[in-house]
């Protein structure tokens, strides 16, 4: 049963996962593109979670960790270049 | 996967030369950075491809993927971080000091300048 | 006295002048003069030994393995050589210390001319034919710079351009002759090759070395094609002219020929090249100096005609004809020397050297006059002289000679160049010193000093005393030289009266043919000038100047500051050559299985193969090119997961963040779009090149993954040994900071370095007219309102010392689970930055300093010491251990000394990247940004309680 | 068992949200309403999936692990600030003060404030 | 196993951090302590070279690992050649440094220059293929710093070429250690020549094209035509000590070269001659390119420039004999090139100190030429190639190992004509720049307001136009490089006796082999 | 003393959290290291950190976050249906202007951060005076409604908690 849901998971984010893509590069404007950019992080973070529960492995946690971590401080940076120019002002 | 691999590499480096051939600074950059994902890719796939078996021991793992390709991406991506700030902050001044953001070298790198004769 | 002593000599008095100059130009002029006797001395105390026959030799090993060596010897040929050298340098020297004026630096002059002589006597002396070429090409140096010595005038420049390109063509395709010559003979030494002959002669490389050799020689002796030179190296002072162009360096390239006589000479080829051009060459020259206005230029004529009768001579292969040969050298030096010091008189007395300008000195200058006239008169071959002697000798081999079945021929065109020889001698004495006495001479005339005249006298004594009594006075060298051309022993006959012989008919046909000949100048000129557009330096000028320019348009398309050109060539260069290599070697195809696509691999393919297409597509949209760069390396990141390898994901992900924030910081300044400024063509062909390079890299990396290691590797000792003997789990950090610490040791350095040099850079930028212009710049865009928004500095407050925690927990783990020093110092670097972000550079940089320059130099220096460490231990550099330590209320954990260097890479890293983005700020404070006091920009607590 | 099936229920749930995240990035007409879907739906349809994998390690394998909670905490503290910063940035780029309401007579929100003022609150210039 | 032998890349490396630390605003100490430096650095190195006389190849292991699996250090007679050619290049580059002042135009000059030499001395030391590529990166990014060192705009587009054109052949490095570890699964370089040797033919093209693609990456760091590009405007817009001390940068691609092609992959290994196919018409297009390039430009410095690129192709022919009297010619020709080039871009420096710029133009006055202008004919002369000095005995050593290959005629009309160029250039450039005409009279001195606004420093001329003596101890430096060549050529004998036995431990490689793999019992 | 040896308690132990989280080994050893950690860390940090923090209420906090976590649970369903089935043309998003009576920052990011977590609203920006909260609502036919609730229901169970 749990192979199923993780299947199932899998292909959500999986989906997910293009969805996002498909805003980066159908994009009005450069704010959606870090909107989905950072989507994009949080979607492999839980993929990651899931590659980590099919394995049963830990391994992958502190790769996450990292991930949300980027995704954070990148989509700030982005933002803060749209808004001020300067992001380290 | 070994093809997914190999066309996302190839993929890359045609990416990077392409970038690399523009005629601005930052096009430029940014092939580099191209180039650096797929050599990086590249030298990790010498190690050969296996899922699900890194090189960390514990026990009762017996396979365990080829971790010197690894060690070596390490110190090429450093190495590499350390090449693209240089060379950004580089046209980052050339572009201060010059105006524009050329690559190419000024015809007065080669020529005498008609102000000066 | 050793021949080496003899050649080093004049050198040891090329250092005199420059260390006596102060005490004055007499001291100069006279230690050169003494060097000069002394050497002359020297080379004649051997004369007794040569007469007998001997070789005197002198051998020091120089570079044995090349068969280059310091091999001297002097023979007849040498002695000759040697006397013309030095005794008319000594004379040259007098001249000189007169002739040049108060202005001119006497020093250096002398230098040169010292270097010169050594040079020279070195060919004449050098036993080793590749030590003869180190003299050839000294000579063609030291000309060049005696030729220029007169810094202000362009013809000096030019002049001395053309001799020594000219003679250095010669001395370069010498090199290759000699060194054929060298290994067909199995030595370089002359005293080998002389015995030779057969086996050079019959060498398939004899042509090839013969023209070689001759076209160094050739140009040297200023031989037709390549005559051109020697006139317009009369630019140089007369001294200079005297000497090299009339005495000693065009006479170099007879003495090789005349050295190398009897190997290469008695072949139809040396006949039909060597007897051909000298023949011309005496013909055509004497023909142009009947022209020539310049007393100099005339002379210089004079004497390639006279280079072409001695090369024809020694063309003829016969020993009759090299005696005339080597006679005449002998003569030729005395009267020309005698005739150029005439015209540096002339010229130094009247100030013209112009013939229109002068006629009419017989009475003026009476001396010079009759130095002038005899030695002229000797040039033109006219009896009792010495010039006559040697003239007639030719005449009569020339009769001997056959030049393609017709005996007559050689004769007449001999004659022919008597007849004009015996024209432009009679033209300067007749145009110089007689005829009317002029007003307008430049300076009023009179017959210099004794100290100018003498040696020019001395010389004309001998050109008489030779013509009376050849026998006695020359006939022992000529004997010697004769002999050591040879090589067999000559004794030749030299009388003035060897009877009636067609040689004399011709000579008178000469002397009448030539006197007729100056009587209708006149009419000849007019027909001179019709043909003068066959000037050789002309044509020279244009081809240099034809293959300068053709070398500066080529250097600059080729080399033309493109980039583009420069990474296609790369590009198409390393794809060709690697395809080319693959493709000649064997693959045995393929022996992996391929692992299978799971799907979400596949999205990730699909994510990351449409990310980098839009990437090229939307690169000129700079900030959209960035987030595509931040979805590509996310997508790296996670393959890299996925295969296996999370220290890598965590390490390219990080690098990836630090990287993004360092373009946005540069792009604050840069243009935000790129134009469009390559053509479609190029686009095209860039297109073209970079999926060619993506093919084949592509195609490398599927043929690697698909054949195994042809060996096991290495690193399967590492996965066997990591725990063992490195103390770690993670195989990966191991490896970085043990096994190959050294790697990482370097690579600290390299980012330590970057950091540096960003902001040296930005210093520099600061300090100079840059910062001027960043503090006038005007930025692009329009900035939204609030640079340090509330919520992100409360955020940040939590999330700053998270993440402490988390880098603090990912060096400590990185030993035994992914992460480590490097990855560590990233995400404090980036937990920096977002404190910096968030509150502004200014503001946190004043409430905590961090010295990163100290924390570079410190944690390059911490693994450097722990590398260090190991030696108090006796073992090598960056040798490890590690133990597990038990802290009263802390659990067992694990101490390795490679820990240590883990946290010179932490310290390192931070201090790097931090510096980096710090340096890349303060440009950007640079422009204009003002600095807040305050952690956020609105706090409504603040105003709430005040 | 019971544990299987709360995780599965965990993972599908958690899928599904993601997907609707993602999907609404899609589908949304505008910027703005469109950066309503993922700050929300991903942020729980991670938040499910590693709330799963917290429960599914000591289930299956003994061993309790705190990670994924603490990725959850750091994702729940840090979404709305990316959310505000993108907000923001939509703001700046793609609206004019007078579409938006003030925040006050005379006042205008930050994004829209004079960009080179020191220091907002102080007044300081 | 000697603690020194790894002695050139700590001492530089603490030296550098050192200076950082401690010495960033005292520029006095930093001389002091950098001059030092150096100067112990040649005393090790000149030691070394003892050490290496013995003929035995010096293994030192890095973390005391057993080879191959930690990195090891070798130091046989070529590694301690270049290290001592390093050193004393260095040292004199130096000196003309501070003497001139170029040290004082930016930050950090001495404390790059230590990590300069460290990048350097690696390169030279390692038996680690990847090692190489590490200090490969350790020497280039230092001469990134060096070269923008002062700044100025062509400078730093100048510099940001050769930092992309050298990130391509960083990249390209990886790429062709990737293939080799692919194929050999080993990166150490005496187990990666005994793994190439037991390598069946039949499955050959791997190897055959990771051998290729590291030559090309020797061959751009050494400037070889086509990678060559990236040359002139690097050196012409570089600081003169700076463009110098790369003189030696050029010889680590040569060094590359020769050292993997005769012990990893020598000419009768399965990839058969697959370096020398390549490399001979690449050196002489780069010989011939170079010395038109001399003829073509009208710029000293990048006359200099391409003196160097003409060097590098004559060198590279004598290297693409790969027979023991090719290498030992590349050896002897190899010191020559490296302290004439130096000698020649300091000599420059000079000129364009005291005339204002570098242009090949008649226009331009140079004051108290007499000293500058003999020094440049001296070094005019060395390069080039005529005698006496060792330029000339180069040349003919490399003819006279060429004089049996089949491209012989190829190759000596290819020298020959391109040293007849070259005479005609730099007599040319140098009767240009000394021997002007008076009748032009004075140009004028260039004025700074002429530019646009207040220049950079670094911009106008160290010393004042004028009268000014030449400082001594730039003089006392580039005399120090020339003194160099003449003693190479008056002691050619045995300098070529070290060349040939170092040519022959080169081309017998099992020494080196078995001294990196045998007798490991100590180690872990 | 105290004060300057651990200026922000609540943080020192949200680092002792977060590093028994992540060593993920609930030990007396763990937690003395985890407790330098929560000592050391915020000093570095504190110069960053100006003023004090704390909670006038903190017991108040556990009722506020089951509150919070329940609206996000049911947030995600609201929006899962506005994605899925509401049409485009259906939606009427809606700028609303809070008002706001907190004053420390930590209280105004809650606030945001809760309404950003919580059903169909975002927090976008601060006044220029920091007096009020500009918030988009996705789908808001009564944006008073929305005010309302965002004022009762977090900012005043807010203002116990913090001020
Ligand atoms: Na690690
Ligand atoms: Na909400």
């Amino acid at each position: 049963m749990i192979a199923y849901a993780l299947y199932f998971a899998y292909g959500c984010f999986g989906l997910a996962l293009l969805f996002c893509l498909y805003r980066v590069v159908f994009a009005p404007g450069l704010s959606d593109r870090v909107l989905a950019l950072d989507t994009m992080a949080i979607n492999m973070i839980a993929l990651l979670t899931l590659f980590g529960i099919d394995k049963g492995t830990g391994m992958y946690f502190e790769a996450s960790l990292l991930f949300a971590m980027v995704g954070f401080i990148s989509t700030v940076a982005y933002a803060k270049f749209v808004l001020r120019g300067d992001i380290i002002e | 996967m070994e093809l997914l691999l190999s066309s996302a590499i190839g993929t890359l480096t045609a990416a990077g030369v392409y970038l690399i051939l523009r005629l601005r600074t930052f096009a430029v950059v940014l092939g580099m950075t191209m180039l650096s994902y797929a050599i990086n890719l590249f030298l990790f796939s010498t190690g050969r491809l296996v899922v699900n078996a890194p090189p960390i021991l514990q026990k009762g793992v017996e396979v365990h993927t080829d971790p010197l390709p690894q060690a070596l991406v390490l110190t090429a991506i450093v190495i590499s971080f350390g090449m693209t700030a240089v060379v950004v902050m580089m046209a980052l001044g050339a572009f201060i000091e010059g105006g524009d953001d050329r690559v190419d070298m000024p015809r007065a790198d080669r020529m005498p300048g008609d102000d000066q004769a | 006295m050793s021949p080496a002593l003899i050649a080093v000599l004049p050198f040891i008095g090329a250092l005199l002048p420059g260390l006596l100059i102060r005490s004055g130009r007499d001291v100069a002029a006279i230690s050169c003069a003494t060097a000069t006797f002394v050497a002359l001395l020297g080379l004649c105390l051997h004369i007794p030994a040569i007469m007998a026959g001997e070789v005197v030799t002198a051998r020091f090993a120089w570079l044995p393995s090349l068969g280059l060596n310091a091999h001297f010897r002097i023979d007849g040929l040498g002695l000759l050589f040697g006397i013309l050298i030095l005794g008319i340098g000594l004379l040259i020297i007098a001249y000189a210390r007169h002739y040049l004026s108060r202005e001119d630096p006497v020093g250096v002059f002398y230098t040169y001319l010292m270097l010169f002589q050594g040079a020279m006597l070195g060919i004449v002396l050098s036993d080793n034919i590749l030590l003869l070429l180190v003299f050839w090409e000294l000579t063609s140096l030291s000309s060049f710079l005696l030729i220029g010595y007169w810094k202000h005038l362009p013809e000096g420049r030019q002049g001395a351009r053309m001799a020594l390109t000219v003679t250095g063509m010669g001395g370069l395709a010498m090199i290759a002759g000699m060194l054929i010559l060298g290994n067909i003979a199995g030595s370089f030494d002359i005293g080998d090759i002389l015995q030779a002959r057969e086996a050079i002669q019959a060498s398939p490389y004899y042509l090839p070395a013969l023209l070689l050799i001759l076209l160094g020689a050739f140009t040297k002796s200023a031989q037709f094609p390549f005559h051109f030179w020697l006139p317009h190296a009369m630019a140089a002072p007369t001294p200079v002219s005297a000497y090299l162009h009339s005495a000693t360096m065009v006479k170099a390239g007879l003495f090789l020929m005349a050295r190398l006589w009897p190997v290469l000479s008695g072949t139809p080829e040396w006949f039909y090249i060597v007897a051909t051009t000298g023949l011309v060459t005496m013909v055509l020259a004497a023909w142009i100096a009947i022209f020539r206005d310049d007393l100099k230029s005339l002379l210089a004529f004079s004497t390639v005609s006279h280079l072409g009768l001695i090369t024809m001579l020694l063309g003829f292969g016969t020993e009759a004809a090299a005696v005339a040969a080597v006679f005449h050298i002998i003569n030729h030096a005395t009267f020309k020397a005698a005739l150029f010091m005439t015209a540096g008189i002339i010229d130094h007395e009247t100030g013209t050297r112009s013939i229109a300008r002068l006629g009419g000195l017989r009475r003026l200058m009476p001396v010079t006059f009759v130095i002038g006239t005899v030695a002229a008169l000797s040039m033109a071959g006219i009896p009792p002289l010495n010039g006559f002697l040697s003239k007639e000798l030719m005449l009569e081999e020339a009769t001997h000679a056959a030049w393609q079945g017709s005996p007559v021929l050689v004769a007449a065109m001999a004659t022919l160049g008597a007849l004009f020889s015996v024209c432009y001698s009679l033209r300067f004495v007749w145009q110089v010193f007689f005829g009317p006495e002029r007003q307008d001479y430049p300076h009023r005339p009179h017959d210099p000093g004794f100290g100018l005249w003498c040696a020019p006298a001395l010389l004309v004594v001998l050109v008489v005393l030779i013509g009376l009594f050849p026998a006695g006075m020359a006939g022992w060298l000529v004997e010697a030289s004769a002999s050591a051309v040879t090589g067999t022993a000559q004794h030749p006959h030299l009388t003035l009266w060897h009877g009636v012989t067609p040689a004399l008919m011709l000579s008178i046909t000469a002397l009448v043919g030539g006197a007729l000949l100056l009587a209708l100048n006149r009419r000849l000129l007019a027909m001179r000038a019709a043909m003068a557009w066959l000037d050789a330096k002309a044509i020279f000028d244009a081809v240099t100047r034809a293959a300068t320019c053709a070398a500066g348009v080529f250097t600059d398309r080729l080399t033309n500051g493109s980039m583009s050109r420069a990474f296609a060539a790369f590009s198409l260069t390393v794809v060709l050559c690697g395809f080319w290599a693959f493709s000649t070697g064997g693959w045995q195809g393929a022996t992996r299985p391929m692992l299978p696509v799971q799907p979400v691999p596949l999205v990730g393919w699909v994510a990351l193969m449409v990310a980098t297409c839009c990437m090229v597509a939307f690169h000129r949209h700079r900030i959209l090119a960035l987030v595509l760069v931040g979805i590509i390396g996310l997508m790296v990141s996670v393959s890299f997961i996925y295969l296996s390898a999370p220290d890598l994901a965590l390490t390219q992900i990080s690098v990836e963040v630090v990287t993004v924030i360092l373009l946005l910081l540069a792009l604050n300044f840069l243009p935000k779009f790129t134009v469009i400024d390559s053509r479609d063509r190029k686009r095209g062909m860039d297109a073209f090149v970079a999926t060619l390079t993506g093919l084949g890299f592509g195609a490398l990396a599927y043929v690697i993954m698909r054949s195994d290691f042809a060996f096991s590797p290495i690193s399967e000792y590492m996965l066997a040994n990591s725990y063992r003997l490195g103390g770690g789990d993670n195989v990966v950090n191991v490896i970085l900071v043990d096994f190959r610490g050294y790697d990482t040791f370097g690579e600290i350095t390299v980012l330590g370095i970057a950091a540096l040099t960003i902001f040296a850079l930005t210093e520099t930028l600061l300090a100079g007219a840059s910062g001027r212009r960043l503090r006038n710049w005007v930025h692009d865009s329009r900035r939204a309102g609030d640079r340090h928004p509330l919520m992100l500095v409360v955020v940040t407050r939590l999330v700053l010392p998270i993440a402490l925690v988390v880098g603090l927990y990912i060096f400590l783990r990185g030993h035994n689970m992914p992460g480590g020093g490097f990855v560590a110092g990233l995400v404090v670097a980036v937990a920096l930055v977002s404190q910096y972000m968030a509150s502004g550079f200014a503001w946190a940089q004043e409430r905590q300093k961090i010295n990163y320059h100290a924390l570079i130099g410190a944690g390059v220096i911490a693994a450097g010491l722990t590398g260090i460490g190991a030696w108090f231990a006796g073992l090598p550099f960056l040798s490890s251990t590690y133990g597990y330590v038990k802290l009263p209320g802390l659990e067992e954990f694990e101490l390795a000394s490679a820990m240590g260097f883990d946290l010179g890479v932490f310290l390192c890293v931070v201090g790097a990247v931090m510096l980096a983005l710090n340096s890349l700020s303060r440009i950007a404070r640079q422009a204009g940004a003002t600095v807040n006091l305050d952690p956020m920009d609105i706090d409504p607590s603040k105003e709430a309680r005040r | 068992m019971i544990a299987e099936i709360v995780v599965s229920v965990l993972l599908v749930v958690g899928g599904f949200f993601g997907l609707v995240g993602s999907y609404g990035l899609v589908k949304l007409p505008d910027p703005m309403t469109r950066l309503h879907a993922p700050t929300k739906s991903a942020t729980l349809g991670v938040g499910t999936v590693l709330i799963a994998s917290l429960i599914w390690f000591p289930a299956r394998h003994g061993a309790l692990t705190w990670h994924e909670l603490l990725i959850t905490l750091f994702l729940f503290l840090t979404a709305p600030v990316t959310g505000y910063f993108i907000a923001k940035a939509h703001m700046h780029l793609g609206w004019s003060r007078d579409e938006l309401p003030r925040p006050a007579p005379g006042k205008d929100w930050a994004t829209f404030a004079d960009p080179d003022k020191a220091s907002l609150v102080d007044g300081r210039d | 196993m000697s603690h020194l032998i790894i002695a050139p890349v700590v001492l530089p490396a603490v030296i550098g951090p050192l200076i950082i630390l401690w010495m960033r605003n005292d520029l006095l100490l930093q001389r002091v302590f950098s001059v030092a430096g150096t100067a112990l650095l040649a005393g090790v190195a000149l030691y070394l070279n003892l050490l290496a006389a013995g003929g035995e190849v010096q293994v030192y292991r890095l973390g005391n690992w057993a080879a191959p699996f930690g990195i090891v250090l070798m130091l046989d007679r070529l590694a301690a050649l270049m290290l001592l050619l390093t050193a004393v290049l260095a040292l004199a580059v130096q000196l003309y440094a501070i003497g001139s002042g170029w040290d004082r135009k930016g930050w950090h000059f001495h404390a790059l220059w230590q990590f300069q030499l460290m990048g350097v001395c690696g390169a030279f030391l390692t038996g680690d293929a990847f090692n190489l590529f590490v200090f490969f990166e350790v020497l280039l990014i230092a001469s990134y710093g060096l070269m923008i060192h002062g700044g100025g705009e062509m400078r730093l587009r100048a510099g940001v070429q050769y930092i992309a054109y050298n990130l391509a052949g960083s990249t390209l490095f990886l790429a062709a250690l990737g293939v080799l570890y692919s194929v050999t699964g080993t990166l150490n370089m005496a187990d990666m020549a005994l793994r190439v040797a037991a390598m069946p033919a039949e499955d050959t093209a791997l190897l055959r094209a990771g051998a290729v693609l590291l030559m090309l990456v020797f061959a751009v760091k050494a400037a070889l035509v086509p990678l060559h590009f990236w040359l002139p405007s690097t050196y012409a817009n570089a600081p003169g000590p700076v463009a110098a001390l790369f003189a030696i940068m050029t010889k680590v691609g040569v060094y590359g070269i020769i050292r993997f092609f005769t012990l990893v992959f020598p000419q009768d290994a399965v990839t058969q001659s697959v370096a020398a196919d390549l490399l001979l018409p690449a050196a002489l297009f780069t010989l011939a390119i170079g010395q038109i390039g001399i003829l073509g430009t009208r710029h000293l410095g990048r006359l200099a420039a391409f003196a160097a690129i003409g060097s590098i192709g004559t060198l590279m022919i004598a290297v693409a004999q790969f027979t023991p009297q090719g290498t030992a010619a590349a050896v002897y020709y190899l010191i020559h090139s490296t302290l004439a080039a130096g000698a020649l871009f300091l000599i420059v420096d000079m000129i364009g100190a005291r005339r204002g710029d570098l242009w090949l133009r008649l226009d331009r006055v140079m004051p108290g030429n007499g000293l500058v202008a003999a020094l440049y004919f001296t070094a005019a002369i060395a390069v080039v190639g005529m005698p006496p000095f060792s330029g000339f005995i180069g040349k003919l050593l490399v003819m006279q190992a060429t004089g049996a290959a089949p491209a012989m005629v190829w190759i000596w009309a290819t020298i020959l004509i391109t040293s007849l160029i070259a005479i005609y250039a730099m007599s040319r450039a140098g009767s240009i720049v000394f021997w002007k005409s008076v009748e032009l009279g004075p140009a004028p001195v260039p004025a700074p307001a002429a530019a646009a606004g207040p220049r950079l420093e670094p911009d106008e001329p160290i010393q004042n136009l004028g009268d000014a003596p030449a400082n001594w101890l730039a003089v006392a430096s580039v005399t120090l490089l020339l003194s160099g060549i003449v003693a190479l050529t008056a002691f050619a004998g045995p300098a070529m006796r070290f060349a040939e036995a170092t040519a022959a431990q080169l081309h017998n490689p099992d020494a080196y082999v078995s001294a990196v793999l045998e007798g490991q019992e100590d180690t872990k | 003393m105290i004060r300057r040896l651990i200026p922000h308690p609540w943080l020192s132990v949200t680092l002792v959290l977060v590093w028994m989280l992540l060593v993920n080994r609930w030990a007396v050893g763990s937690l003395v290291f985890g407790a330098i950690i929560g000592v050391v860390v915020p000093l570095i940090t504190a110069p960053y950190w100006p003023g004090a923090s704390g909670y006038s209420k903190p017991q108040r906090i556990p009722a506020y976050l089951a509150i919070v976590i329940w609206d996000i649970a049911k947030a995600n369903f609201t929006v899962a249906r506005i994605v899925l089935f509401m049409p485009r043309r259906a939606l009427q998003p809606a700028w609303i202007a809070v008002p706001l009576d907190l004053r420390r920052p930590e209280a105004i990011t809650a606030l945001a951060a809760t309404i950003t977590l919580t059903p169909g609203t975002v927090s976008c920006d601060l006044s220029e005076d920091g007096r009020a909260l500009l918030v988009h609502a996705m789908h808001a036919p009564d944006p008073e409604a929305v005010l309302d609730e965002i004022k009762t229901r977090y900012e005043a169970r807010l203002k116990e908690i913090f001020e």
